[in-house]
């Protein structure tokens, strides 16, 4: 299977229905994985479907205690062989295990039980023929959550900028031994916890668009980290910084939209797919719907949108449909705008101006609201009166951030309360 | 005059200036039960409409629940020795298992603005910590919330460590959380549901009002 | 609004969670139902659709307890014309009351307690503001069932081309009449249960799909009966039939497709769209998924859909688009390749050349198995080994039919048994 | 070697020859019970594989059950009275308000093609009518289908009438339909669930085997 080949691919996830995850109900857990493979597999197969790419996101019970995730992702894993061998369709697993270092409070970063957990499944999952490995991170989201809801871009950056781009570095430069020490590849992270959380924030209407988009950007620095440290991809599903990661290094990235609508809502529900190599659905549960599983409903809404854009591929129109994906977008929302292929260039070209991740984070998160601005002057971009305000305010926030990293880490630490983190887990 | 002028000033978030015009209200004799019902209590009404009405965001009625707070942190004196009950108590927590604090903690900031006293557990709380917070503090209202799937149903263990207590029928319980449904809510035997924060806040308010007048707590 | 005016609109039905529809659980059905609408109004709102059709497909108790119905739907209609005065979002609605006719055994198709019912809530409806009325009539219905199980084409085209053409003609005249007298629009019929549950058991591997792919051809002349009698469109979505319609009469018309993969799975989940002005859901239950509610989850997935259509459209290319639809599906299952464009028109040409609907039932079936056969040698259309013989086999079948009608009634009035159908229902 | 030619035309749908080979096979003074088992049901078995193996459709499928029908009908007076049993007894039918039989019908016919006796009740069937038949005919099984989300509740109903006359535990009670789930047939009290035709008749063959050994009905 060849990803990042010019051809899109389905990426399908699926997970248990309302359900506590214990070791009584594990059974019933690693039968309805069972049953959901294997609709998704048989559903694919059907619409004659060549490759299809299905993640695995353990649910933290099942990282914490890594032997229940490992048996989990065996059934899987094992079922993906099986019907390969006797039906062809290639399929190709990515595993996805929790960040459960922040279930200390502080978190504990770099040791502990937790740590010792996710190393175990992360392990243990590439040898039984997990092919793809990635992470949703949380370094610093112990102090952008409360950042988030006031909409303080000051705290985020510290959080991604500083904190994050820290803990990425040590993150996956031990992944990465891990994983390709197991024969398996090192894929990619996502700043799901910071950036989708500000998204769908916004979408419920409680903290601007302008913010999550600035959002969005500033958690590019921090992902450029696990690449650098590693990570080839694809990019995992709900990194839209994945569009910036691709144009700053040609790594193949997945991404989801419109048909991850049953995981969340998105304001970019198409320019996703624009430059994306692999289309997924995010996460559906196994509950049943009118026609069948919900997993099995995504899987050929997947197909066809897939098929759809490989079609265009094929008469050598990628460009075309590329940029219908873009336009169908990008007037309506400043998340949608950001991932414009011309402001993806822009902006990506600012970052690479600096080698520190934190003065990327910075003068992203400056780029983007001076693009955004111009964009609104442009009339390019339509926003609400009360989104236009939140501009000038999150230019109020940068400029009062100082440009030197070690007198923002100072400030910082005064400012900040060390019972929420421990600066020591991040080396500064 | 002045009421109205702290009540601006909480709307406006400038929580120096609400600190000022508390405590010239309170030289000026104003009684303090006005100063907060009509200054702060009210203001924070009109900044949670304002919210519901999508005319300003989370943030912003973040900043006016801090001038609030800090008007309130000069009454709190004055109206405890005057024996002026709070409108209600509040405990709330996320259910064991979940680490998710973001919609808990906007709840939390809701109810506060109706003038609620309102305890937060915080995260991962276990099921008989509810019970043993409420009975602490004779609460009238205990919130649980949830937001994955798979400690969603956790929440239907609390419910029966009040009933083992024999003290289920003191506490109205309300459950919330991205998946939580009404017909969840029911079927774990909940009191009240609400579908997001701002609703969650309203039907607590409701709930307390119209419970005020029934003088149910026989403990409290 | 226009429909049918080189735009795609969505077009979004939700019906209620697996409850039992009574007296006692109305007022509960009315909450959900006016929850479903709100969410999807909210939603449309918020991804700046500027149009959206509603669909309200009546459930069976509800149409035989018109006042149930008719308080659901003055509820949902109600709901969105507010919601157009306070946010400016246009919408309109679809009526599908149920054909409950069949609920006789054998049928009474032209009066009685069930017509009665049927007829209330048509007219109640239009006069409450349904702005279209569609049903999902069932003549002929009561014998086809069994025909299905068996791919019974003869019986399949005397229950299509007999029975239901008979049917439409009475039925649709009566709605025409009850509807525009109401001052609403007649929209259209589906064969849904005739093709579209051959369609279902194709997928699940019961029946050929060469014999779905013929019954979908041979819908088409039942169909004309109705827009012969009134019906002006937009067709109803899950009528396929609709693109020989649209070629034959320029009606405008709805469809559905993979965005409809949650109440069914789908051959033609992109064909479908190719030339659709309405593109819907079909129907999705109010049930919970991670983002939230599965209405408001097809609402976004729907628009996403017509924004990427309809910028192809602005662009001049909605013939690029519509290949791409077509060439996606085409090649893979017969019930895709006989919608496409060439196929159609020749199809429907040969559907022209008589006014007797028997006639033009029979021809397209011998038509439609003569083109897949043709398909399949030039290598356009790979199908199964096990596929293939059913191409002959249902060649043989038509070539027991006689060509003359009444010739044909009598020797089915002989074969069939008169408790499962009554002939004088139908005139003959 | 004529059982085994009875097969090939049960496979075949051939109902006329197997009727000659049937006819043929008892005046040969073969057993009945090897015909029927060896000849028809053993068909039936390979027919039933090959749909699941989507080698045959459900028409092959019916044309086979046909065929195999017309020898059972000449086999039938002489099993009565020779005092053989059915594999087992089925009652079958779609559950109250709900019109759909194209689902129920498969899976009767492919419970005929196991060698159980069916009786199907229909469309639209009154609760108690399922209990009624079952204990009429003494039967081992009761399937109940449904096919529309607003009917599937109406099954919840049937249970209760078993148990109200007392009979629930003489039978085995399964469920099905498109929008039945394994955890709705748990939560009525549903013995048996299977997701599609085939499942059912496999799932219902198996409880009838390792019933038998059970001699468990005292009734029958
Ligand atoms: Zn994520
Ligand atoms: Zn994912
Ligand atoms: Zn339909």
């Amino acid at each position: 299977m060849v990803i990042g080949g010019g051809q899109i691919l389905p990426e399908v996830n699926f997970t248990l229905p309302a359900m506590i995850a214990s070791e009584e109900t594990l059974p019933e857990a690693q039968k309805i994985y069972r049953e959901m493979i294997n609709g998704v597999l048989r559903r694919a197969k059907e619409l004659h479907a060549k490759e299809i790419i299905i993640e695995l996101e353990t649910l933290p019970q099942y990282t914490e205690n890594p032997e229940w995730g490992i048996s989990i992702h065996k059934i899987v894993r094992d079922t993906m062989f099986e019907f390969e061998a006797n039906h062809g369709l290639k399929s190709v697993m990515r595993l996805t295990p929790n960040d459960l270092r922040e279930m200390n409070r502080p978190p504990v970063m770099r040791s502990g039980k937790y740590w010792d957990a996710m190393a175990r499944i992360f392990e243990q999952g590439a040898r039984d023929g997990a092919d793809f490995l990635s992470i949703e991170s949380t370094g610093g989201k112990e102090i952008n959550d409360e950042a988030i809801v006031n909409a303080d871009l000051r705290t985020a950056i510290f959080a991604l900028g500083c904190l994050g781009a820290r803990d990425m570095a040590w993150l996956w430069r031990n992944l990465t031994e891990i994983i390709t020490g197991a024969g398996a590849f090192p894929a990619g992270d996502s700043s799901c916890g910071f950036a989708n959380t500000a998204m769908v924030l916004a979408e419920q209407g409680f903290i601007p668009k302008v913010y999550a988009a600035v959002m969005r950007v500033i958690s590019v620095p921090r992902a450029l980290v696990a690449i650098e440290n590693g990570a080839v991809g694809p990019g995992k599903d709900c990194a839209y910084e994945n569009v910036f990661l691709k144009a700053i290094t040609g790594t193949p990235i997945s991404l989801e939209g419109k048909t991850a609508a049953c995981a969340h809502f998105s304001p970019v529900g198409n320019i996703a797919a624009a430059v994306a190599d692999c289309w997924s659905n995010e996460s559906v549960q196994q509950v049943k719907l009118l026609s069948g599983f919900a997993p099995v409903v995504s899987t050929e809404q997947l197909i066809y949108d897939c098929r759809l854009m490989n079609i265009a591929a094929e008469k050598g129109q990628a460009l075309t449909m590329r940029d219908w994906l873009v336009e169908s977008d990008c007037y309506l929302d400043p998340q949608a705008y950001v991932l414009r292929p011309d402001v993806v260039f822009e902006i990506s070209n600012e970052i690479v101006k600096s080698q520190s991740p934190f003065v990327r984070t910075l003068s992203a998160a400056r780029l983007t609201l001076d693009i955004l601005a111009r964009a609104v002057e442009k009339g390019e971009l339509t926003l609400g009166r009360r989104e236009k305000t939140w501009v000038d305010t999150l230019r109020g926030q940068i400029e009062e951030i100082p440009q030197d990293e070690e007198v923002f880490i100072a400030e910082m630490k005064k400012e900040l309360n060390t019972r929420k983190y421990s600066p020591a887990e991040y080396g500064i | 005059m002045s009421i109205e002028a702290i009540s601006a000033a909480v709307e406006e978030g400038q929580a120096k200036i609400v600190k000022n015009l508390v405590n010239a209200a309170i030289e000026d004799g104003i009684p303090v039960t006005d100063i907060l019902n009509g200054g702060l209590i009210n203001a924070m009404g009109v900044v949670g409409e304002k919210f519901r009405q999508n005319e300003i965001f989370v943030p912003e009625m973040l900043i006016a629940a801090r001038a609030m707070s800090a008007g309130l942190g000069i009454l709190e004196p004055l109206l405890t020795s005057s024996g002026v009950l709070p409108t209600g108590t509040v405990v709330i927590g996320t259910v064991k298992g979940d680490l998710h604090n973001i919609g808990k903690n906007l709840v939390a900031m809701m109810l506060k603005g109706t003038g609620a006293t309102v305890y937060d557990l915080g995260i991962d709380v276990p099921d008989q910590r509810f019970v043993e917070k409420a009975e602490a503090i004779a609460a009238d209202i205990v919130c649980i919330s949830a937001l994955l799937t798979t400690t969603m149903p956790a929440m239907g263990d609390v419910i029966p460590e009040f009933e083992k207590a024999g003290v289920r029928e003191k506490y109205h319980i309300m459950v919330g959380g991205a998946p939580v449904t009404r017909a969840f809510a029911r079927a774990i035997g909940a009191d009240g549901y609400a579908p997001n924060a701002s609703e969650a806040a309203t039907t607590a308010k409701e709930y307390l009002l119209s419970s005020k007048s029934k003088n149910r707590k026989s403990g409290a």
